[in-house]
């Protein structure tokens, strides 16, 4: 059991790894939304740090939502979401295994390089250290919601802007309460409150996630 | 124009004129890169605004200009490729683009290691710099292009098609300065008038361009020729090369 | 044992087929035959539990299907329109998934089964650079080390040229005769032992029938 | 021969309006990226005012870039695009006609409800005109470049984030002198020399870029 | 008269083959045969001039094609495996786009098209509703109106069932004997008139052979 999860991740990081670009695309994607703004804002320091930790995010977020459609639709192409869905074991599981594999590849990325990017937009320190805690919790929360909207839409032919439609009003609350977390901690109050809830959030995601996931695919592979 | 070009679209005769003009370039390029680091770091006089951290500019605008020049360069070849379909020319856009992303790197590394004293921030989305760190995107995007092909033919010629497009980015950072009022000085060596620095640091700094232009030369060839390898190394002529090497 | 009992199956509101009923024994090769949208892939689909039936049950060993999801997948293999192989990867590597997934044996030489679809030589080529048939071969691949007991394939022929077809036939013959069941679909005629085989004609719904 | 470029456009607009999803996708996440602004960046509409022309434009760029990746990838999946190749008509003609078609669904609907974001945002009314302007102007040249990138990913798996790799910092100029057009209405300023820089890249953008379109796809689909 | 000299094909540095040669005239059939991953769909690519070959060129009425394209695009028809078919638009929307882009009568009856295919009381119904076969059909409706010379058909009788397969060769046999031309590959038997009919075997290109 415990094997065909690894095998499952496995072979995602394998097929990424092949295409390299697969890997670097999306922090490229990343670091480039984080530049747009400074050039259609300008270049005023003081409003770049202010905004910084909104822009940060909502990258992270479009950046998730533009590798999303990669999460399922690949499988649904070739067949093999088909054959893994006839596999014995428990749909849930195997879906786990791969919303893991999309988190390594594209939010673990981001999350490596978001200090440069801090830099990028004069963000201080502790809205800095802020931020890469929201980022860690928040991240999979994102990707477990972005699985349940992917497999709604994977049938579906021009799924793709469908999808962001469902999955951008999920994940607002995260992006409010990740902002304001590091808002708070920007300017010097507690924000453990914030990672608190996020991190319940993550719990919850963690545990129902997979079976709306599971049910998700039933319907749209039919 | 053909004429010319056509005896070198031969692999092999590009392999081995590469491989005999390699060696001038190094040789070109080593002490004109000593005698200058040596002079500009060492005993040029210090700027009197400035102080020390100005010695930066022997290595910032020397890679700067490079980076730009070896994007001309690509652009040229790239032009070359497509219009009379020398594949050669493409394989050279291809061994070109890592070395122009190398400089433009070292570009904006040594102006925000600049810019940390002289305007306080490492970073400020001034024209110049925000053009230059478009043109390192630039460069990427060919390199993640041509690596994502798997047939290099096609390959080196969508990478050509993608270096002309991206040549409008060219003009717009060189001429950054003058569009709009930056923190980032203007021309001060390129004038056609009597340049506006002191001789002493003129000439250790066109020095270290020299070398700099050479150095990126020689790299052009010595990447164009392990393109060359690779791609045909099934042809009768890189298995003789080798067999030659390994008895040898 | 497979068996379908009262299978109705409608799509955008328009009948395929009605009532059908179906027993397929163990050592059985069913052939399903029928002109094109008649609903063959569409009972396939049905068969498997990927989609679900408009009414009737299918039944494997007796038990519904869908009351037994995860015994009815061990047994299982399904092979569709689509081939279920990445084309990121190479050949050698999709095995090596299929294995996990369908196989208890860790010990199968994924050599010699390449050796079986004719893919040695090209183990290390990403499937995506291989022909039609080629890749195709790399699906088949998965029966040569499976231990499921029904074979569910949906036009498993195409592509392939006449040796592998060949081979194929062999395979489903060898699988019948050790007790397996295989269900199929192909527009190709079969040359398989009179024992073995037996053949499904689906018809077109007539118009009286087309509505439910 | 103007026929067939009548025919494709009406192909891909059939297409689009079969799909009725796939002509209020583009605005909807033009809405949703817009609207998440305000949430990441707080409400203060001073702050809003002096930001919303960036990012009306870095989302119009962006709806823009999600909405490429359907450009060809649906008729080389199916097909089609080999067949456009194999056709008597020159593949740099045909090919306008598919990205007029592409401008047509999603660029010109977010032109249309730009008026109502813009009081969204606190937006001035002169620079509101500015807006509409390098939108009007910005917007083909995104297109047309954008086809550039699509036609040279075409071919690709995984081509969607190197596609936004690629097309990014070729659009930067145009969101650059857009947003420098825009704050100088709002400052009061003359704004026509941006204008008209843009409107020389239009030029410049439709009498080239479709043969680089079709010089990409020749490279592609091979 | 389709011709090819000195025709080499190379992928990946690995060559499929070498030097071929051939001449396809008015009223032949051309079947080109060969195992899985031979290189039939490469060729087919080459004789478009989809991909260029490596070395070698192919000639259309004694020129170059390269040195022609619009002329040569004028007389081919195309259809390789993937069937350029719409998924969103039905059969009929389909049929219309394919006359304008191929053929210069405007007065076609689309509907007879569809009765000679088949697809009666299909025709208002999204392709990607069909199936395998219906889709199939729709991109084989272009041959009963096109007035173009030379058809090159890679597999074209993929998921086709009996019936199809046999008026697609009838309608194969009819462009010949009308002076066109067609180059097809195709795993299956094909029974055509000797007169027509030519065939080429592609081997597999030798190890000596592998490397240019
Ligand atoms: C990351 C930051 C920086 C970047 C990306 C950058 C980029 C460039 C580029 C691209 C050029 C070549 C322009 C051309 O050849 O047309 C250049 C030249 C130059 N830069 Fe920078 N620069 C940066 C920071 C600085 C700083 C902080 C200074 C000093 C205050 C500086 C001083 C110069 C000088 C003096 C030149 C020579 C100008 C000329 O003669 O054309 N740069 N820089
Ligand atoms: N896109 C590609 N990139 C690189 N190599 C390829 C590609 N497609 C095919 N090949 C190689 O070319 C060879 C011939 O492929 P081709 O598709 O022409 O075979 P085929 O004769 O049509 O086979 P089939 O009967 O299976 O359709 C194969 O061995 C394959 O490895
Ligand atoms: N995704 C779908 N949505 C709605 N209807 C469909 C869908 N797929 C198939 N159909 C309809 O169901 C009918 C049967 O399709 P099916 O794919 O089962 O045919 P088939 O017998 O497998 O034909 P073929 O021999 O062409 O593969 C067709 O007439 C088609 O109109
Ligand atoms: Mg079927
Ligand atoms: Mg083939």
């Amino acid at each position: 059991m415990f094997n065909v999860f690894i095998q499952v991740v496995r072979q995602d990081l394998l097929a990424a790894f092949r295409h390299q670009s697969a890997i670097l695309n999306p922090i490229w994607f990343f670091i480039i939304v984080v530049t747009l703004f400074p050039l259609g804002l300008g270049t005023d320091p003081t409003l770049l740090s202010r905004i910084a930790p909104g822009v940060i995010w909502v990258a992270a977020l479009l950046a998730a939502l533009l590798s999303f459609e990669r999460l399922f639709k690949d499988d649904y192409i070739d067949g093999s979401l088909e054959q893994m869905m006839l596999s014995p074991y428990p749909l849930a599981w195997l879906v786990s295994a791969k919303v893991l594999a999309h988190w390594l590849l594209t939010s673990l990325p981001i999350l490596i390089i978001s200090p440069l990017l801090a830099i990028f937009l004069s963000l201080q320190i502790d809205a800095f250290y802020a931020l890469s805690l929201t980022l860690l919790i928040g991240t999979p929360i994102l990707s477990l919601l972005g699985a349940i909207g992917v497999a709604l839409t994977v049938g579906l032919r021009k799924g793709g802007i469908l999808l962001s439609l469902i999955m951008l009003p999920l994940s607002i609350p995260i992006l409010i309460f990740s902002t304001m977390a590091v808002e708070a901690a920007a300017s010097g109050q507690d924000y453990l409150g914030f990672v608190l809830l996020l991190a319940a959030m993550l719990v919850g995601a963690i545990t129902l996630a997979p079976f709306a996931i599971a049910a998700a695919l039933r319907v749209s592979i039919s | 124009m053909l004429k010319w070009l056509h005896p070198y679209a031969k692999a092999e005769h590009s392999y081995a004129l590469a491989g005999k003009l390699m060696p001038w370039f190094l040789i070109l390029t080593i002490p004109s890169f000593l005698v200058g680091i040596v002079w500009g770091l060492a005993f040029a006089p210090a700027d009197y605004q400035q102080g020390d951290s100005f010695r930066i500019i022997y290595i910032h605008v020397p890679a700067a200009m490079m980076a730009m020049a070896a994007y001309s360069t690509m652009a040229i070849a790239a032009f070359v490729g497509l219009v009379w379909q020398v594949r050669l020319a493409e394989m050279a856009v291809a061994a070109t683009a890592p070395i122009g992303a190398v400089y433009t790197f070292i570009a904006l590394f040594t102006g925000a290691a600049w810019g940390k004293p002289m305007w306080g921030a490492w970073w400020v989305w001034d024209a110049r710099l925000t053009s230059e760190l478009i043109l390192l995107f630039v460069y990427m995007g060919i390199i993640a292009l041509y690596n994502a092909f798997s047939d290099k033919v096609l390959a080196g010629r969508a990478a050509s098609i993608l270096t002309l497009v991206g040549v409008i980015n060219l003009p717009i950072i060189h001429f950054s300065v003058v569009w709009w009022n930056t923190l980032h000085q203007g021309a001060t060596i390129t004038k056609f008038e009597q340049p506006s620095i002191a001789t002493e640091m003129l000439i250790p700094l066109l020095m270290m361009i020299f070398s700099f232009a050479t150095f990126l030369g020689f790299m052009i060839l010595y990447r164009f020729r392990n393109e060359l390898l690779q791609r045909e190394q099934h042809r009768a002529w890189v298995v003789k090369l080798v067999q030659a090497k390994q008895r040898g | 044992m497979l068996e379908c009992k009262d299978l109705t199956c409608v799509r955008e509101q328009r009948v395929l087929f009605k009532q059908l009923n179906l027993i397929v024994k163990p050592g059985e090769i069913l052939h399903i035959e029928g002109p094109n949208g008649v609903g063959k892939s569409s009972l396939l689909a049905l068969l498997t539990g990927l989609s679900s039936a408009y009414s009737g049950d299918v039944y494997w060993q007796q038990q519904k299907i869908t009351a037994q999801r995860e015994t009815y997948y061990q047994d299982l293999l399904y092979l569709g329109h689509k081939s279920g192989v990445k084309a990121e990867l190479t050949a050698l590597e999709n095995c090596q998934g299929f294995q996990r997934l369908y196989s208890s044996q860790t010990d199968v030489d994924l050599y010699d089964v390449l050796l079986k679809v004719g893919l040695v030589g090209y183990e290390d080529i990403p499937a995506a650079q291989l022909s039609a048939g080629q890749q195709r071969r790399i699906a088949l691949a998965r029966m040569y080390f499976t231990e499921c007991k029904l074979w569910i394939l949906d036009e498993p022929f195409t592509s392939l040229d006449k040796e592998a077809i060949k081979s194929l036939e062999t395979c489903l013959i060898k699988h019948a005769q050790q007790g397996g069941i295989v269900v199929l679909t192909t527009h190709q005629a079969l040359s398989i032992p009179e024992a073995n085989y037996k053949k499904l004609f689906l018809t077109k719904a007539t118009v009286e029938e087309h509505y439910v």
